[in-house]
């Protein structure tokens, strides 16, 4: 049992660090999600050709570099820390995982590898307007026609929708309800009978859109997997490792608020003292760092589990359960920290100019992603209270 | 204790709200319910019409004495009057800080000249104002003000040198006032003087603050050599915080009764969307819908309080409560909203970032909490003036 | 419109305090609280003969003194300031105001003159073991028999239910369900039948029983008002009418957790400087006034809109919710105030020795009476929700 | 970063979860879950008994090193004992304070007479020790300690005099160890001793103090003229604090996973009572016990993470945070306790002021946030060491 990171964790978190804080600062930001895009391309090659970043979990057959979700996680956590605008989570921690969690061995093959090397960017799109992000939500239908699907129906809140070179579509079997009937399809995103539309949103630092399917024809070697199986449990198994990879983003945006303020705290002076010798801001200092510390450890103990899952070990089981405690905790611990922290730099933590507006909107945008706190916290309760007790399994 | 209005307070009422009905329509319906707080920035030109239209109805000022152009209304008529005003979805007062806070200044503590020269363009609604107050450095420490006054023997003028923030309206204003420094050796609240300047002068340049909703509602406004009259000191020089501390305590009760009607609107619009969009059937919702309504209310009662109470006028230690409680309940009310909306709290209609009214109140309330005082800053007048606890010592 | 105290009730409220002060000091409550009844039957007796409390608000043709309700509810919060143990609220607050909403003028004039003289207690019984404190949730049954009725079932957290010499006993006809069937009796409590067990509880200062019922029979003249008129609406009001006392003490009970935190903080020195003077205790002071005083707020105007309700007024219907705006918000802040009391005073502040935690357990205690927050909350969201809106009606 | 323990870890698991199945029965089953923080007061004879039978087991001080009677045994194992410990019900530890504190003290600082006098009667569960840290005046304020030592030479003893406050188990205690100031005009943390101090002697008193649950686990101790040995004083005198520090330090992490197993144990009762009484189905409570779940999960993790850091057993920086975590964690606890229970939550089975479980975890977990550090010491902790803000000044 060793539950801290290997020294070589620590470098991939380290050189993560560093590379941000030179190529994502506060004006890079500004300026790349002022664009329709939503990210600097020059950048996004970067990462892929210098860092590799996109290539971190995904196996080695397939262009990756056969590391684990813990990696993967160190490195998200700073790409919070730093707002990086980027399609990193829509590529890698949703379609790859898709694919990775549902595609066949050769579809692996083909479409991971351009996705392993930044080449090509993805997402996944499956919810519809409402406030259900879970698998069985699923509401564009699909139905057979000759050589393949026609698929019909609208989605929303779907990252990167409007700008992702490849689509994976979680549609269901027309009249199927709950679990059965859904399907994964991977299309490329100027097919016909897709139209796009990115969505403004309060959070400009991650975009998203609304994708319509008006009778969009998909070939059979669309399906991901054999197209005989279910994909709801894949599906869900997806949904909650990208719900950890949120909350590893909302590590790193909680610990970025609480280091900006303290810094700004220790140069604000107010009736003659810094405002960081005042108790009232210590104390609240203390709270963002006891929040910040314990998100991190529901991140990284999440990332061991989605590890597991990822390669069938037995810990793989407590998936549903460690992305539920982790997104609970590290979304109102960044909410907090974010919030807390406009308040502790008084007027200027709500002008445009200071960063952390943008900190506290990312925090409030990603809360809602993949469940709010208290939908995670139900889902916990009915895995404790409706079903024979995990309480004993501490 | 009686909770009902007099008849003839009732019947003011209903002249107030007839008044309002008859004349907040046609050019002028599409400021209802605009311009408050996160808002103040948007139809100017239409809220300086209507306020206009007020002066003309004779609904400007109406808490002044007669003889200064008000009414002389009485607490609970001026209650009444503000609550009808934002029942009816009145539009952001664009005269209320010539209103609340210079005319009241003026009544206790300017000569005849002056408010002879003042008071009419504010009741007529032709004179906006805006105030100088804070500086980059004097925020919670209000009395630490850099900005400095120096009186030209020559030109007869005081020159201003300085820098004001937080300054809201400062580009539709026509004057500000603006508290300085006329002793440059003098410290704290000391030395201090109170003066009110035009606008309109090469000396004064305002720049937007852009804020976390986008838009810019407060300002910075630079004093390089502004000129202020010999005639436009209120009070002495060093008199100034006197003033100052005086127009402050202009900003009591009565106003908040109208605030809260504002709040209403606020919270009946969340509830509606938790109606249209199913959140109403959310058990964590309604609870949360309930306790915003619980704090609403009780926010009504304690303004009550604090207006029946000392028949001096003067504060009682449990008015300290109010802008700590307000400024949170309005902020727990902006994350509710959004709450309420789930993933469509994210979402801008239209193009550049236009927020919703609800999605502005969930910015904008983060405010709430900072200006005026920050919520640490009134939990030590509560604990220092209300409840006698040690001051917190200063540093050097 | 004068939302203050007059002179008069200012007198009475002082008059209150003083006296209060002196009689029910903590070595008087903890005597009181000590014994199987509870309190100190001189001390009652004191009570009605000299400060004549039992009859503020009862009329004067049953020897009341003709008072409003905010002098009534001003008295209550002196007793939960002063954590007085005496039959006051049961005899009073429960079983006067039964009396008064649902007997006829020959039952009022005949019970409560004992009442407001101080010679006879009473309390009312409606609960049944459970967390729902409606009007219907009245388990107890009755069934017609000659010459009157025979009450069968237990009740529980009856106030005084132990001691009181009266007792008024809702039940409900055999078969009937929700708001139909139930009816008020008006019984000795020796009357063969009932068994009366006093319940051990946290807080002692106030006492609570088990009743059980067990073929009791009474009379056609044990029935509060007409034999024939439904009681649950009446019921439903003494409820109200009984949750806002509650709420009084409860404003009474935070007042004096404050005041005794405030004292203590400046006389305990720690690290040279008391500790009054330290930002965090200073903030949580602040944080208990606002509770406290915005408590007062809701419970004087709930106790304008219970006198309005009494005397018919058109405010009166704001009964229900005044009722629920007032618990919710003093239970929780009688709660915090205590709460928040016990840390400020640091170790001796789970001594049984200092009194911050007889208010603590009164303040818990106090909270589940009549429905929790939680509940009351919900009934206000059933207003606000499910109705048509009553947002408006600020 | 591994979460699994080594198959060797698992056999080991195996060994103490088996001892503790065939030994916690017959004349023990009614200790089992006992003993715990504000029980510790019960059951003392039977918990010495335990206490022997653990020793005999080899189950006292397997963390000592192998020559001063323990097992060595790793951080892991240790995790794992106490874990098995609790999950079995183990009793609280009678020997917890020898154990934890006067064996790591004595093997760190103490004199080779020490800790050959003093070591085995603690391994062997046969002399049991409190703590005598905390004075009247020095609570939060730890280093302004008024007991007194003075050497008498005459009798070759050091005279203690003064008193110490919140000593648990010092009824059922051989021996105390003590902080006395040695120089009588030494102020703060300077001029110190540390001194080992027999209880069965004229010159000490224990008083125990009645606490909000209505039982007594923590005392007063008055001393006066006790006599302490001259060769139980552990260092010098003026190292006092050096040593009572290092002490603080051996309230490592370990014992933090056995005290969490008991955490558990409340937690899955309070679930088993709300499953009982159907508060499972409300929405409120099923947020508050997810919520609970959510923090022993990651209260946890931070401790798996605390014992993986460092190698040299030092404590990280984010540790600081522990304390303050599951002080604040337990007293919610407790609270989401009584809400479960609603209304019966107030009533006392039997005669007397006699608490069930979830009552006494209600009741005095409100000590929980106060002892060894309040909330808000805690805070000052965090923001002083591990954030580097400035520290509170000191009065005169």
């Amino acid at each position: 049992m060793e539950f801290a990171f290997t020294e070589e964790q620590i470098m991939i978190r380290e050189t993560a660090a560093a590379f941000l804080q030179e190529a994502s600062t506060s004006a890079a930001v500004r300026a790349a999600m002022d664009t329709e895009l939503g990210y600097d391309p020059e950048l996004w090659s970067t990462i892929s050709s210098d860092m590799f970043w996109q290539a971190i979990h995904l196996p080695e057959n397939c262009g990756g570099m056969g590391l684990g979700y813990v990696e993967l996680v160190a490195t998200l956590e700073q790409m919070g820390r730093y707002l990086l605008c980027s399609p990193f989570f829509s590529t890698v921690c949703l379609a790859a995982n898709a694919l990775l969690v549902h595609a066949s061995d050769e579809q692996q093959i083909e479409w991971l590898s351009p996705l392993a090397s930044g080449e090509k960017t993805a997402t996944l799109a499956y919810t519809s307007r409402g406030t259900d992000w879970s698998a069985e939500s699923v509401s564009v239908t699909w139905t057979p026609v000759a050589d393949g699907y026609e698929l019909n129906g609208e989605y929303r809140y779907v990252i990167d929708g409007h700008s992702a070179d490849c689509l994976i579509l979680a549609a269901r079997e027309v009249g199927s309800t709950g679990a059965d009937g859904i399907r994964l399809f991977l299309v490329d995103s100027d097919t016909e009978g897709l139209q796009r539309q990115r969505l403004g949103t309060i959070d400009e630092t991650r975009k998203q859109a609304a994708i319509c399917c008006d009778s969009l024809r998909v070939p059979v070697s669309a399906v991901l997997g054999d197209p005989a199986t279910e994909a709801c449990s894949s599906l869900s198994t997806v949904i909650d490792l990208a719900t950890i990879c949120v909350a590893a983003e909302q590590v790193g945006c909680s610990q970025q608020a609480l280091d900006s303020t303290i810094a700004y705290t220790r140069e604000r002076v107010q009736f003659g003292r810094t405002i960081a010798s005042y108790q009232a801001v210590k104390h609240k200092a203390a709270d963002m760092m006891l929040k910040v510390e314990a998100a991190r450890s529901a991140a990284y103990y999440a990332a061991c589990i989605a590890e597991e899952a990822l390669s069938g070990g037995v810990l793989g089981q407590e998936l549903a359960e460690a992305a539920s405690v982790a997104k609970a905790y590290c979304s109102d611990a960044a909410y907090f920290c974010t919030g807390t922290g406009i308040q502790l730099h008084g007027g200027v933590g709500f002008t445009w100019e200071y960063d952390i507006q943008m900190y506290f909107k990312r925090a409030r945008a990603s809360e809602a992603l993949f469940g709010a706190a208290g939908q995670h916290r139900e889902r916990l309760a009915a895995m404790l209270l409706d079903a024979p007790a995990i309480g004993g399994a501490l | 204790m009686k909770l009902e209005f007099s008849a003839a307070d009732e019947a003011f009422r209903e002249e107030v709200a007839g008044w309002m009905a008859e004349n907040l329509v046609g050019e002028f319906a599409p400021i209802r319910f605009r311009g408050g707080p996160g808002d103040e920035h948007m139809y100017v030109e239409e809220r300086i019409a209507w306020e206009q239209r007020l002066a003309a109805g004779g609904w400007t000022c109406i808490g002044w004495p007669e003889e200064c152009g008000g009414r002389g209304a009485s607490i609970e008529q001026q209650v009444i009057f503000a609550e009808e005003y934002a029942r009816a979805g009145g539009p952001g007062r664009m005269g209320h800080i010539g209103e609340g806070l210079t005319g009241p200044t003026l009544i206790a503590f300017g000569n005849e000249d002056q408010q002879a020269r003042f008071l009419p363009g504010i009741r007529a609604g032709k004179e906006f104002w805006c105030q100088g107050y804070s500086e980059p450095s004097a925020g919670s420490d209000l009395a630490n003000v850099k900005t400095k006054a120096r009186f030209d023997e020559e030109r007869g003028v005081w020159l201003i040198n300085g820098q004001k923030v937080w300054t809201s309206l400062a580009q539709d204003a026509d004057w500000c006032f603006v508290i300085a420094r006329t002793d440059p050796d003098s410290v704290a609240h000391k030395g201090l003087g109170f003066f009110l300047i035009r606008m309109d002068q090469p000396g004064i340049e305002v720049r937007p603050i852009r804020q976390i909703t986008g838009t810019s509602e407060f300002n910075e406004v630079f004093f390089d050599d502004a000129e202020c009259g010999a005639g436009d000191i209120v009070g002495a020089p060093g008199d100034g915080w006197k003033v100052a501390m005086g127009l402050l305590g202009f900003e009591r009760g009565v106003s908040t009764l109208g605030q809260q009607m504002g709040f209403q609107n606020e919270l009946n619009a969340v509830i509606a969307a938790a109606k249209d969009n199913g959140a109403a059937a959310d058990p964590l919702i309604r609870q949360r819908i309930a306790d915003a309504h619980v704090g609403l209310k009780i926010m009504r009662y304690n303004s009550l309080r604090m207006l029946s109470g000392g028949g001096d006028g003067s504060l009682q230690p449990e008015a300290t409560i109010y802008k700590l409680y307000w400024a949170s309940w309005r902020r727990n009310l902006g994350k509710l909203a959004m709450d309420v909306l789930g993933p469509e709290a994210e979402m801008l209609e239209g193009q550049g970032y236009e927020l919703g009214p609800l999605q502005t109140l969930f910015l904008f309330s983060r405010a709430d909490t900072i200006y005026g005082g920050t919520n640490q800053i009134q939990r030590n007048i509560i604990a220092e003036r209300a409840l006698g606890m040690p001051r917190e010592p200063k540093g050097n």
